[in-house]
């Protein structure tokens, strides 16, 4: 019984994870919508916004793409903030992108991005406040604390 | 009509302001008409080659003018001093100076090549002149393997490419016999008669009693008189 | 005139040839960095290598990216050492070290 | 036709007058070309090969230090290091050092423990316990084929056989030359390593930027190890085979020297002869930069022909006949010497740098000790 239980959860996570929306990855000519820049070189940074239409935008960085985000809608964009799926951010650990509900973002730190000063996304609280020791982050904040004043300046 | 070479108290001092400071032309006044031969005169030593170099612009004079043709030359600067040169003289040395690895056609070119002429012109004018001088067939020897008196023509052959008007020879008979002497003597008359203005220095009697010798003068310790 | 142009001639030779060569090299490369250079990653990868086997007289020639702090002229892991001494004087050899052999198959 | 080229053409024929001195000089200008451009290019090629192989090493390496000396680290180190964020999978590697007194080679013993097979290799790796695998460089060093047995003599003085059950293959020479590969549990016993310890620990680390960062942290907690970041190894590399540090500036800088005194030989050593024709020449109507023009063209002539077949040489030398006159420079008492497959890494501006620091001085070397006796005047020569 037990066993069929756990087969039964098994199959439910795994059937979640297939469900759930997926981020593509970028192929070489994709640009930044924010800044312009290419993505492909710096994959470490990559975060995207994944769109209900299925539609995916990149960005070279946590910066630009909170940018983006809370400039919703734009002059080039009509989709607001509902429209979205999912964001994704390359958490800076394991270089892997995950949702943003996972992950902290680390401000102030001494390690800077493609664009310069960056918010760093860490999974896990306990990783979030290794990463801030080492390298003199100020502030940790989760995803739903973001407000625009936050978003490092360049 | 103003005589070719006009020369005006020309004054010629080496290494100056030195201990070996050596006077070799003072006060030098003549000049020479177009189409005239004229002979220097005098002991080595006296000054006759230095009048030479200065007609021949291969090198300044300390003091005084000279005039070839209606160009005052004597403080042109040296790339000029080179065209005038290459335009206006031959020269037959008294060493020949030739370069002896190469061939006769290679040594009598040598003259044209700062020149900007055509190839074809270049070669025209090589032929006339080894026909003139009888080298036709010895063109692509080395200088090195003919006779004396063919490295003679040669040397005249390189001093009449520039088609020059004036020809300048320092003791050209000094290394020759008698027959050669007799030879070149004859070319330079033929070379008077086209019309070249010819500047000898010698103290070969043979040479400055020849009838194609207009004017004579002597030279002694840099001074130029007029001979008798 | 000639000369000249036998001179030129050559010239033109040797630089074609020379790019010639340059060139293949290049396809060489790109060949060999889109077949063997990967190979070989993932070999180095697998077995964990750290070094290339170039020299293997001693252990800071083998692998001079891990050698001893200590050894001599070594500043960082892998400043050239023991030049010119190395590439003159070869090791002693020692008594009753142990040597390397091999057996045939077959062979008792 | 220009004057330039008259004088190009006069200056090729007064060089063919010289044949023997000029082709001496040719000569020696392209030996030291090739022998400079040899160098330029084996190193580059080896670097280029360790900068693309090495890319796959362990992001890092822990080594574990007693009084100063490398040490076994003990297992446990793995765990520690393990828990750090950004670690990936940490691997204890077993691996030592086995001399052949005979050959005067040290070869590398390696235990593997992943049996899966790696790429260039004939044959399979080691599973059971008397098993080996071989690098190529000793297969033909000793004439040994796979099915032959390797017999060691382990550090408790026993002789121990291990059939031969693969072979890399000669692509991989530059890696795996002199390595022995033996089941790690069998090294174990061979060296007599106790179970809880390793050589060293290979760290993954998933985002490269943070390997300097973990490397403090791992030094800080444990204070007697030593990491090496694979950006250091990559290093290692670049600097043992740049062209103008270490080992390779001192071939450089010698042969270079040597080439200056031929220059310098060349320069001083203007003959009475040669003299004489520049004051002939300008005294039939050269000008002094035809001289100089004329000096030019001899320089440049000698130079560039002899660069150009000096660097075509060096290419044939290192990527056609492998290295075969350089490499025992350069392999010192190796006896293993890995034989040199090189892909051809070439750098265009150091091939340019080259021609600079050859050509150049070379045309210099002509010219300037003419121009005094193209700037007097030609008057002396109708007085010799």
């Amino acid at each position: 019984m037990r066993i069929l239980i756990y087969l039964l959860l098994c199959l439910l996570l795994f059937s979640s994870s297939c469900f759930a929306k997926q981020p593509q990855q970028p192929d070489k000519k994709e640009r930044c919508p924010v800044c312009g820049m290419f993505i492909s070189p710096y994959r470490d940074w990559m975060g995207t916004i994944l769109f209900k239409d299925d539609s995916q935008l990149f960005f070279d960085g946590a910066k630009d793409l909170f940018r983006y985000y809370f400039s919703l809608p734009n002059k080039n964009d009509s989709r607001t903030r509902d429209d979205i799926a999912e964001i994704y951010l390359t958490d800076y650990y394991s270089v892997r992108l995950l949702p943003v509900n996972q992950l902290f973002l680390v401000l102030g730190s001494d390690v800077s991005g493609p664009m310069g000063h960056e918010m760093i996304p860490v999974t896990g609280e306990e990783a979030a406040k290794t990463f801030a020791k080492d390298h003199n982050g100020q502030k940790i904040i989760s995803f739903e604390q973001l407000t625009p004043q936050l978003i490092p300046k360049d | 009509m103003a005589a070719l070479i006009q020369a005006h108290t020309l004054s010629k001092i080496y290494n100056r302001h030195q201990a070996d400071e050596v006077r070799a032309l003072s006060e030098v006044t003549f000049s020479v008409e177009a189409g005239e031969a004229v002979v220097l005169q005098g002991p080595s030593g006296s000054g006759k080659t230095s009048l030479l170099s200065l007609i021949g612009c291969m090198t300044r004079p300390t003091s005084g003018q000279l005039r070839i043709g209606e160009k005052e030359v004597s403080r042109l600067p040296e790339p000029f001093l080179a065209r005038v040169r290459r335009e206006t003289f031959g020269f037959i040395f008294q060493q020949l100076n030739l370069l002896r690895d190469l061939s006769v056609l290679d040594n009598i070119l040598l003259p044209l090549y700062p020149a900007d002429l055509k190839t074809a012109e270049m070669h025209s004018r090589a032929e006339r002149v080894l026909e003139q001088l009888n080298l036709l067939e010895k063109q692509r020897m080395k200088v090195a393997q003919l006779s004396g008196g063919e490295q003679q023509r040669v040397a005249i052959a390189r001093a009449l490419i520039n088609q020059p008007e004036i020809i300048i020879a320092d003791e050209p008979t000094a290394h020759l016999d008698s027959t050669l002497s007799k030879e070149l003597l004859v070319i330079l008359e033929h070379l008077k008669k086209d019309g070249k203005t010819i500047v000898f220095a010698t103290h070969d009697p043979y040479v400055y009693q020849h009838r194609l010798v207009d004017r004579r003068f002597s030279m002694h310790d840099g001074v130029l008189r007029k001979a008798e | 005139m000639q000369r000249s142009l036998a001179f030129g001639a050559y010239l033109l030779f040797s630089s074609l040839l020379l790019a010639l060569l340059l060139y293949s090299g290049r396809q060489q490369a790109d060949t060999v960095a889109e077949h063997y250079f990967p190979a070989n990653r993932q070999l180095v990868k697998q077995l964990g290598l750290t070094d290339l086997s170039i020299w293997s007289e001693a252990r800071y020639t083998r692998h001079p990216s891990q050698a001893d702090l200590f050894t001599a002229f070594q500043d960082y892991p892998g400043a050239f050492d023991h030049f010119p001494a190395g590439s003159i004087i070869g090791p002693g050899c020692l008594q009753g070290s142990p040597s390397l052999s091999f057996q045939k198959r077959g062979q008792p | 036709m220009s004057a330039r080229l008259k004088i190009l053409e006069h200056a090729l024929a007064s060089m063919a007058r010289r044949k023997q001195k000029n082709f001496a000089i040719i000569a020696v200008y392209t030996l030291t070309v090739a022998t400079l451009a040899s160098i330029l290019f084996l190193t580059q090629a080896l670097r280029n090969e360790a900068a693309n192989v090495l890319l796959g090493a362990p992001d890092l390496v822990v080594q574990r230090l007693l009084a100063g000396h490398h040490d076994l680290i003990p297992k446990q180190y793995a765990e520690q290091i393990a828990k750090l964020p950004g670690v990936g999978k940490v691997t204890p590697r077993v691996w030592g050092y086995y001399y052949d007194s005979l050959k005067k080679v040290n070869f590398t013993l390696l235990g593997v423990n992943d049996a899966s097979e790696p790429p260039l290799l004939a044959g399979h790796l080691p599973t059971s316990g008397r098993q080996c695998a071989l690098g190529r460089g000793i297969a033909d060093t000793y004439g040994v084929e796979i099915g032959d047995s390797l017999v060691l003599v382990d550090s408790k003085n026993r002789t121990l056989l291990y059939e031969i059950t693969g072979l890399f293959s000669h692509q991989s020479s530059l890696l795996t030359n002199d390595l022995i590969l033996l089941p790690e549990a069998e090294l174990r016993r061979f060296f007599a390593l106790p179970d809880s310890q390793a050589s060293d620990l290979a760290v993954q680390v998933y985002n490269e930027q943070e390997v300097s960062t973990l490397a403090k942290k791992i030094k800080h907690q444990l204070p007697d190890t030593r990491p090496i970041g694979k950006m250091e190894i990559l290093h290692t590399y670049d600097t043992v085979f740049n062209w103008r540090s270490g080992i390779m500036l001192t071939i450089f800088s010698s042969a270079l020297i040597a080439f200056c005194i031929l220059a310098w030989d060349k320069a001083t050593g203007i003959s009475a002869e040669e003299k004489r024709e520049i004051g002939i020449l300008k005294a039939i109507g050269w000008e002094t930069s035809d001289v100089l023009l004329l000096k030019f063209w001899e320089g440049l002539a000698v130079s560039l022909s002899s660069f150009l077949l000096g660097t075509i040489i060096a290419y044939l030398h290192i990527f056609f006949f492998g290295a075969g006159v350089l490499g025992p420079v350069i392999q010192g008492w190796s006896v293993l010497f890995p034989k040199f497959d090189l892909t051809p890494a070439i750098d265009l501006y150091q091939i340019f740098a080259l021609a600079g620091l050859t050509i150049i001085p070379y045309i210099a070397c002509t010219v300037i000790p003419s121009w005094k006796n193209a700037v007097t005047d030609p008057d002396s020569v109708m007085r010799s």
